[in-house]
């Protein structure tokens, strides 16, 4: 960010980013429902070459009870990354890092649950990183997201989460890890398609107030893009268990 | 758990804001007065103690040799770390931070880094090998909101204050040189503006009775070129794009004063 | 503290053991269906992900230039942890390892270890300086019941799947050769058979409800050649030597079909 | 263990091992009873060089409470060892190896323990290596059985613990340091002699079945010479406090 | 201490340290009384180079709770030193020379405190060095008794301290952190003029028993002098407050 | 919380004071029987078991090189830690040490430390480079009051009775001489004396009963010439200027008896 040389050409006189997609294009998607026993909810998702799990359980009770609301419901959040999901093997105690995100990731999904229907009780999202890429929180959230919804957790409104950022000066969807080194800018934003909220946003790198603009725009075109896929997910597991049974 | 007390100031201050008033009688737009002073802790190598409003806070800069990171050989180091003293508020509690502490640090830090305030090719020592490592510690004194500005500009001021201690490599190891103390190499000065949502009313610099009310809040940082260079978006609820462009507006605005106010403390 | 629920579950599982049954209709020496997939974690130098019947593991291995042990420094390394992520069970908290998981951690590294699987001696770069780390990380995403042998699986298969980087020592450090990967030193592949008892009854590889109610647990883990490398009681009862020679029959002819299907992940 | 090299001659060729012992003797073992004012029950063991002291308190109140069982008392076990007890400085927090111990021990224990008598509560066996050999875990079990027995607590049977191991290709009793580091095997046994069960059992090390076999009946015998000390200890204690008063 | 070398002449024939002073005159000081807006009480002291600032909250309920005593108020008391305090950065984590100067001060303001009036409660005393000179301890108890005032717990008596010590085989009043580091000894004193007690007494280095007695005179001496300093911070606070309103 | 048992004990302590005695009958200068055994950890290189009245410990002295401070280049290390061990009493709970057991062993690290009793600048290997360090570690076995002087007893007895290994240094590095140990550099034997008042009365090395009930205590630490060379005040009362002398006199005359046992123990 802030001008960190590279030889990597991160836009070819084509248009064509260094991993040979389109301005626009989003990597490769792919989202499960369902697929953890104990779990009440769990998704695992693929998004290029991040593979994330998240798992789901509550409403229920909150231990240590201190912590519980007699007015609503709380959400907890953890975000974990497994010490073979980066390139140098990761120490498994949480990182700052990783306990900034979990808190990001918290808020960016609590305004989609209903959690005022369940007062004094906890629901909790543990996220674990097996690979990690470039995006990592918005796939996470995309994956947290379809687990509450697995969890039967009433929600107003999925959240989904894309990132855009800016490379070789001009805005891009859904920056990957090359271009998250070498690039302008990275900004991470998670959105509630029907409440039309933005409930995660950050930005790494230098931005016009246009370019904040036009960034924003195009990072919430990739959550609808997400959007359709946490839904198709859905589905797939609801007629699934539904042949199942 | 709100109480009936909590309650009622929460009420007063919605009602107020429905006349446009703030409960301080602050215009919307309006940061709390700030004072700056710096060279406070002589023993660091620059220092500021800020008060905006009520919050205070006292940040000291330590500059040392230090190793660089990993693949960044030709980079000095940065690191930021906040601590909310217990003295500073009767809910805080010694001990390890946590998750609001970890994320005050890291937001401070970043908006220094990605701004690219300092130079940091011109902290390099040897490369790949010696760099200069500079040590922002923010020591938050009172708690009356808003630590992300208040630490923000004594970080900054902090920085802009510093003299920087020459040092040589001989015999492998960087051995000080007395007497040879210069500026930081800083490029650009970020203003960080904080912002919180209550209803459809956006509020610059909430102090703490208002920081309990806020629906969302949102940190932006512009550089002194106007341009945005790191936001944190906060809170249990969401922005709208349209309040989001607002509030980048409202920050480039109101960073204005605040730039000029924290290029005085240039050493 | 056992509830009703848990009391009449144990009953239920009694019983059937009386009429010479298990709740999940296997037979006692039966181990539950496993599945072994490797490759799984690009990024990691060797990974696996492992379902015995419903528990899930998935293991990554990093391969890596490291000191060796004092007095051991004609060997290289490996190091096995384990984590119970909390997505597994709704009883699992974060925070670090309890005895359960330290305890979980040192036998399947103990099993892998004293079953000189991997020649140790043929990961030095340079005697006493610089030798290769193998580092096994169980991430658990799923536990229903006998970790010991879901894991045990898991690390084996990720580290026969390894390929093993090549690093040349030049000025004393540790260079990367690149592309001369090779496959790892492998000399006997363990395999680790869990059994727990209730009553007279011994049950390989318990799922959790038996898990529950049993006396005592014993994991055996055997090398190619049938022999006897690694062994852990544990449980709150003991065995009789009659058991314990039983136990160790069963382990033996138990391992051998999990063997061949561990054998076809060699890379 | 499996295949460490040695100069040492482990067994010469009149069946004499490294320290002067014949295949089926132990070290020397000496056990003292009471050696503490403030524990309710205390031992003191030599076991070759190792030099451990237990200590038991209760039964007694659980804190913290959610520990306790309503149906049952509970033991608690911690294996620690002094930062002088080997011969590099060990750091005084309690290592992996340290952990995984205390637990084998407790597990050991437990079956001796009549602690349904005593629902809510706990008994809690705390054991200092103030000097480490080979089979340090084993004398630990030894004198905490001791010290169990000191404070009173009533116990279904003993247990002792002896390793048996195998150097040379022969199989011996009581593996002592250089044994351990240089052997083929090592294999710790607590056994109570009287409801002639086996309450631990480890191995490293590779064993054929019919080694296998032989090392538990060896490390057996072992167990039963410890358990005539163990009673020893106790009636000396019991004689001297009568003579005493 | 005991010996350590220096070239700093610590005393010249005049009687004239090395920082100008004679024998028995104290560093600069000044004290600033409520200076914090959420602590019930707070004060800031500049003696000599220390800067440091106290915080007082109390007395209060006690969490956890099982720390409460039903006859008596208890006192806590933290002292802590900011990275930057240091020549060199100091590591935020309290170090056991923080958590023993921590109790020191708790142990020398607690007679001071009428406690026995506030059963089950809490006075929480909380200390921050922000910049460090010899004599921390001292003036962080002068700080810290003046805010315990300002807070309004009922007091007995102020506590005020002042070190005294030995260089170049003379006894001297305040010693400064090149004296610490070159000198002889440093005597740490709290005292209660009107109680005329010692709350506080350390010692590093090597005194005669006579040295000793002239030690803690002159000690006293230096903490009578505190004192007025100590009223009069709280007499300025209470006549600005006075003027203001 | 004071208990109804702990006041009547109170009670009974202070009555018989006022009648000169102490509870368990011994004069008010007089410490309790202090037996000192060395040599009974042959793996350390120097070790003690003191028992002063039932209070006892076991202390290991560990002689290896080590790096010198910073800016202490030219001198020794000495390190001094202490344990409460949990089977030394029903309230000690296991886990990092509190504040009172952070307080003992920097009160007699200090007591050794200050009163230069090992010369460490015979301990240097090669100037601020490498130099022998001192690991003194206390294990509390049984706590019946005072571990402050029977941790210093115990500790001091250890390092009198050490054999110090000798290293040189070759290739940068220190390589053990064997067959070459030497007495350790001694200059003096410090004796640490506590004492307890309770009312007007001052009592030396108060028991457990009596610990619970002093208003304030005072451990005074005397050199082989009888100076005063560490001082350490504690408890939640004063003394008054009187009472501070008189404690000087009791600890330096107390001292005598306990420095000729110590001198004993000298290997």
């Amino acid at each position: 960010m802030g001008g960190r040389e590279s030889t990597l050409v991160l836009l070819d006189k084509n248009g064509i980013r260094c991993d040979g997609r389109k301005v626009t294009e989003p990597r490769r998607i792919m989202i499960k429902a369902g697929v953890l026993k104990n779990a009440d909810g769990s998704a695992y998702i693929e998004f290029g070459d991040n593979k994330i799990i998240a798992g789901v359980f509550g409403p229920r009770d909150v231990h240590p009870k201190h912590m519980s609301n007699t007015d609503t419901g709380i959400i907890r959040c953890r975000y974990h990354m497994s010490p073979f999901s980066v390139t140098e093997r990761k120490n498994p105690a949480p990182s700052r890092r990783e306990i900034e995100i979990s808190k990001v990731i918290k808020e960016a999904l609590q305004p989609s649950l209903m959690l005022e229907k369940f007062p004094r009780t906890v629901v909790d999202v543990f996220i674990e990183v097996l690979q990690a890429d470039g995006g990592s929180r918005c796939a996470a959230i995309d994956a947290a997201s379809v687990a509450l919804a697995d969890a039967g957790i009433p929600m107003r409104d999925m959240v989904c989460a894309c990132a855009a950022g800016k490379v070789a000066d001009t805005i891009i969807l859904d920056v990957n890890n090359e271009e998250d080194q070498a690039g302008q800018a990275d900004m991470p934003v998670a959105y509630m398609p029907n409440l039309n909220k933005v409930t995660l946003l950050q930005l790494d790198g230098v931005l016009t107030h246009n370019e904040y603009k036009k960034c924003i725009e195009t990072a919430i075109d990739g959550c609808k893009l997400v959007y359709q896929i946490q839904r198709k997910a859905l589905t797939d597991k609801f007629f699934e268990n539904g042949g199942n049974q | 758990m709100a109480s009936v007390l909590d309650e009622l100031k929460r009420k007063e201050i919605v009602d107020l804001l429905a006349q446009g008033k703030r409960i301080d009688g602050r215009a919307f737009d309006q940061p709390r007065p700030l004072s700056i002073e710096t060279g406070v802790i002589p023993k660091a190598n620059g220092s500021a103690r800020v008060r905006l409003g009520d919050t205070e806070i006292v940040t000291g800069v330590k500059i040392q040799p230090d190793k660089p990171f990993p693949d960044l050989g030709d980079k000095g180091i940065f690191i930021c770390t906040a601590e909310v003293l217990p003295l500073a508020h009767p809910d805080v509690e010694p001990g390890p931070p946590g998750e609001d502490v970890i994320e005050l640090a890291r937001v401070v830090d970043r908006g220094i880094r990605e701004s690219g305030m300092i130079d940091m090719s011109q902290l390099v020592l040897e490369k790949d090998k010696s760099v200069i490592g500079i040590f922002a510690d923010n020591s938050v004194v009172d708690h009356d909101g808003n630590l992300f500005d208040a630490c923000s500009y004594a970080t900054t001021a902090a920085i802009l204050s510093c003299k920087v201690p020459k040092w040589e490599i001989k015999n492998e190891a960087p051995v000080l040189v007395e007497g040879h103390e210069s500026a930081p190499p800083i490029t650009t000065i970020p203003v960080s503006v904080t912002m919180g949502r209550i209803g459809e009313h956006i509020l610059v610099d909430p102090n703490a009775e208002e920081w309990d009310c806020i629906d969302a809040r949102i940190t932006i940082t512009t550089n002194s070129d106007g341009n945005i260079c790191a936001i944190q978006k906060g809170g249990n609820d969401g922005f709208t794009v349209e309040q989001l462009l607002k509030c980048a507006d409202i920050s480039a605005s109101a960073a204005t004063k605040i730039r000029e106010k924290l290029k005085q403390t240039k050493g």
